[in-house]
């Protein structure tokens, strides 16, 4: 029997595959195809304090295996998420993952505070690397002193568990993952998107409304396993890997280079099933490759004798 | 809602690039709503990353076929051109909101279609005459070796088609010929921005527009496929992929 | 007729079109596919002042679209290059791009001064974002302080014109951009290639002999596309656009978002033809989409009216 | 050199994942040389970014035509695998150095393959055949089902065959067998590393010994396919696609 279970702060699944933040909205959609109870936890889209309206049309792009979005963290806004969309997951039994974006840390601290006090959830993803906005995000994500006091700020507002979504658009991203680290955070996820861009050559304009976009899918991959293999050898908190997870050998991969538990994004829009068919094929994948306990896998690229082993290959 | 294979009964190009499939699988008795579109996996040995909106143009639900028909521009629609006779076609869908308006009692229902925004047209034309309704019908393309489905069309109701060069049927524009139209008509129309556009201004009365963008999930999930919203203050865009294709004009700025 | 015809600091090429450092040896191989007189221009592997050996092998890993490479500058160091190498390229009529690695500022300066004494060549590329090698290159990559004064150094060195190869893997590529143009660079060639890596499932451990390599490939095409168009704008010398180049669309992409010519790395591998099929193809293919001249195309995406126009769309 | 188009004739499974291709080009013509290699592109709707490295099995230059035998493992070659009669595959090549050189005079060759790297000796077992050159043929496979050329190279010459976990012919290693050798035969090998490091420590008098890695260019311009040399010491590498990939045992440090 392989065992898939995975236990991370605020988050004890029943499989290490989740979804990633705004690709799988706040899981309605999704839950007209298959039981969302099937997946090991659950990311909904990026919360801030106020209603955002996000970037102009167009707003995604295909490249070559990947696809760039500019959405710009459209979303109904903190209230709005509490009355009428975050409700919908209570009639699961998963963990739900919320992740909230803002211009400044007030606005974290303000998000985090409300949703804690009137919403069910199991821990916070702070989104500091969303490459479609022009103030905030971003800049949190790529300076190690901004993280460190926002991590912290917003640790003193809640009891639950903290991730902090790193960006890969920066020199260094062990510095900022250990920043947060020393900020408090329970965890993190990586990467989010790589900047990225496309020009329409019929009107020689850039295709997407807002210019640039975020660069997600499958081309991003090898991108992420380096990140993930260098930051989990600087940290000791738990690492939620994704960027271009398509198959359970991603999902493998991705644990080998030192995450816990792996999201799926835009996996999703290809085939809306791709999540419980990943989380179907790990046993027999694993079984495959000598690994019975999904847990054995994080961080046995760089890790080969980490002890106790679970269990013996 | 579902993925499912279809199986290609009959692929053949119908004007210049443009292409018209013809698939069979179960999920087509779903196929009930004119206007609605699916979202196709292009068939291949390495799919490309994304699934491509394609309305549906005709179906049977009682015979589970439905029929596709679409310009091969990029590279996802000329690799989907390739598919041949028995290969195997898996669709997303039905998709979206159709026409599900049918014009007021004794009203005309105008049909406007541009371009390759001309095939969900055929499948509501349809449905209107079968209850019969009256059609009057305008199709606009670029040039004659461009024009489908004339004769289809021209089955159903009164049909014009125009041209941007003239080489066939009227020179111009559709949405000059229906400028002159000022009555109880109810508008249905599909085609590029530009053409909806003069369609939302030159309706007095009601229209549905069928709108397109640039899509990810096709199912309301990553908000990839806005587009301005003429009402809500809150939320300032619709998804044209849950909430639409298919917008009352008055419901959507474009 | 296309005016095909581009020219930059100590180039004046037939056509945009030219190859990447390290894709490309030094030009012997590929002279066996075609005349190389073919090309904009050539741009040859890595030279530095001793012999290097590289990395130990595998050296690459397909990825999505992509590849990885762990080469590691192998190169027979300036001596050999001089003697053995480079005469080879003196039977064409083209210009000579000589890409020029080291671990310290006067490894830079040596190499230079070496080959413009001994050599005949046409300009310098500063490989400052080798992900490949533990000391120098990258660092400089990510310094503009280091980057300021190598590029000074090394144009006090030398006649011949110097491009400076930028790498991505950086938090703000206009900030290094700045820093080699004060620094007196000619030129600048974007994008190195991106820090990735690949696990190999069966032993579990990376796959490449040195674990991290660098993306190149069409994967990367968003991402250099998004600098060029950054960059273009941020200084006023020229930029050889590379990254994912396979088609006569991506050299136009990539001058439309800011290159003045356009290097072809990966693809030459699958398609030894790829640089000779790409000139071919651009004619028609700028003709259709109405552009006159090569050098119109450059940056178009961001400079709408740009003047004089040297042709009238 | 060049790249071609080639015609399958026909392709079969002939073992356990291994697939015998026979094509025909008029580069075959130049296919002279066994131990040699053709960079192959994976046909299909997309291809993979890069070529795949597989050894000239058999060729008939004459006739002009060739024979790849490969094992349908990672997902490059599980496509190849797909091709159907007909159907077109582009090859680069013939590239780098096969096995030049015959044993000395009334010496014996001795052929030592393992797994996949079996089928290039196949091409040299028929040249040696035919030049009346005595031949010693040692094949290594996992299991029996895995076992392929087996008939085709006792026709050749004296052939013994191991697997590993003795479901076919001898029991372990083919390197076992080769142990008792001690005299002037010549060793000929190519299959996984740990073999050919056995045969090098075996082989008293001369061997050559196929390598393989991973490869991009398959030309000699990239610099991704060294192995580390035994001779030279400013450049502490040669390159198997273009230097090899058959090399002199006495070159390589494997
Ligand atoms: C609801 C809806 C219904 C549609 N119905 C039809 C139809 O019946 N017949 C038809 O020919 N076309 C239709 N289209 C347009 C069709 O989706 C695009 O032409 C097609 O996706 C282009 O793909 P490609 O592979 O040719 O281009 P590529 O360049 O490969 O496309 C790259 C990406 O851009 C998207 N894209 C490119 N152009 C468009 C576009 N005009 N609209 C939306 N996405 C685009 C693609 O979906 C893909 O994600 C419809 C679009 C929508 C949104
Ligand atoms: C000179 C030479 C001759 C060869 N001859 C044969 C032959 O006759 N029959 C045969 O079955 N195999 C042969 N191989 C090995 C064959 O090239 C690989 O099995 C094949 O490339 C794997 O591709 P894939 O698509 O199955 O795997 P993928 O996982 O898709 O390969 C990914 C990348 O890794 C490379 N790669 C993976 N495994 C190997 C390997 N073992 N050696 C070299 N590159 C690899 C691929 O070429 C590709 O670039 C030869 C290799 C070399 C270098
Ligand atoms: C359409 C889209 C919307 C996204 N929105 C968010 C978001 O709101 N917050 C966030 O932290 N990440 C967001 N992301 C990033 C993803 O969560 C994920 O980090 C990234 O896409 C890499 O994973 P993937 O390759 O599996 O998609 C978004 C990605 C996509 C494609
Ligand atoms: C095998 C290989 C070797 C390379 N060697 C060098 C090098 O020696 N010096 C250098 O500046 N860039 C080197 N590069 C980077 C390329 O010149 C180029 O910047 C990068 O690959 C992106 O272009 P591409 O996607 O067209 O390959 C190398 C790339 C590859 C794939
Ligand atoms: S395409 Fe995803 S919301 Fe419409
Ligand atoms: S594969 Fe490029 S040098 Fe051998």
């Amino acid at each position: 029997m392989t065992d898939l279970t995975v236990n991370l702060p605020g988050m004890a699944m029943d499989n290490p595959v989740m979804t990633a933040s705004g690709c799988f909205g706040f899981g309605k959609e999704y839950s007209q195809f298959y039981d969302l109870n099937t997946l090991g936890a659950i990311t909904v889209k990026a919360v801030t304090a106020e209603p955002r309206s996000g970037n102009p049309p167009p707003r995604t792009a295909e490249t070559n295996s990947g696809m760039l979005n500019a959405i710009g963290l459209q979303n109904p806004g903190m209230n709005k998420a509490v009355a009428a969309d975050l409700p919908f997951l209570e009639d699961y039994d998963l963990p739900v993952l919320v992740n909230v974006a803002g211009n400044q840390q007030d606005d974290y601290v303000n998000v985090v505070d409300h949703l804690s006090r009137q919403a069910k959830l199991s821990a916070f993803e702070l989104n500091i690397s969303c490459p479609n906005v022009s103030c905030g995000g971003l800049q949190f994500g790529s300076d190690p002193e901004s993280a460190y006091k926002l991590t912290k700020a917003v640790k003193n507002t809640t009891e639950h568990p903290i991730y902090v979504k790193l960006s890969p658009n920066v020199t260094d991203i062990t510095e900022i993952a250990r920043a947060v680290e020393e900020g408090g955070a329970d965890g993190l996820s990586m990467i989010n998107t790589v900047l990225g861009m496309k020009i329409d050559l019929q009107s020689s304009r850039p295709l997407l409304g807002n210019e640039r976009g975020g660069l997600s899918g499958p081309a991003i991959k090898p991108i992420a396993v380096r990140m993930i293999y260098d930051v989990s050898q600087a940290v000791s908190i738990p690492i939620i890997g994704m960027g271009g997870v398509a198959s359970a050998d991603d999902v493998i991969e991705l644990m080998l280079a030192g995450a816990s538990a792996v999201a799926v994004g835009t996996a999703n829009f290809a085939d809306p099933y791709a999540c419980p068919r990943i989380i179907g094929d790990l046993p027999a994948r694993m079984h495959e490759l000598g690994w019975k306990s999904a847990q054995d896998l994080t961080g046995r690229s760089w890790n080969h004798c980490k002890s106790p082993l679970s269990t013996l290959r | 809602m579902k993925t499912a294979d279809f199986k290609v009964i009959s692929h053949r190009q119908i004007a210049d690039h443009i292409f018209q499939l013809i698939l069979t699988g179960e999920e087509a008795a779903n196929m009930t709503e004119p206007g609605q579109f699916v979202h196709v996996q292009i068939p291949g040995k390495t799919a490309p990353l994304l699934r491509r909106p394609l309305s549906i143009a005709d179906a049977e639900p009682a015979a589970k076929q439905c029929t596709l028909i679409y310009r091969a521009e990029g590279p996802g629609t000329k690799q989907l051109a390739a598919a041949g006779e028995g290969d195997v076609v898996n669709l997303l869908g039905p998709l979206g909101n159709g026409f599900t308006s049918a014009p007021e009692q004794d009203g005309k229902a105008v049909l406007i279609g541009g371009g390759i925004g001309v095939p969900p047209l055929y499948y509501l034309a349809k449905r209107f005459a079968a209850s019969g309704i009256a059609l009057d019908i305008y199709l606009g393309f670029r040039t004659k070796g461009e024009v489908f489905l004339q004769k289809a069309f021209a089955d159903l109701g009164q049909t014009t088609i125009t041209t941007e060069d003239g080489s066939f049927g009227e020179k111009g524009y559709v949405t000059d010929q229906i400028k002159a139209l000022r009555g109880n008509e109810t508008f249905y129309a599909c085609g590029p921005r530009p053409m909806l556009r003069a369609v939302q201004e030159a309706a007095e009365s009601k229209a549905y527009l069928s709108l397109e963008e640039r899509m990810a999930c096709g199912v309301g999930a990553c908000l990839s496929c806005v587009c301005e919203s003429a009402r809500s203050v809150n939320s300032p865009y619709v998804k044209i992929c849950s909430d639409g294709p298919v917008f009352n004009s008055a419901e959507v700025k474009i």
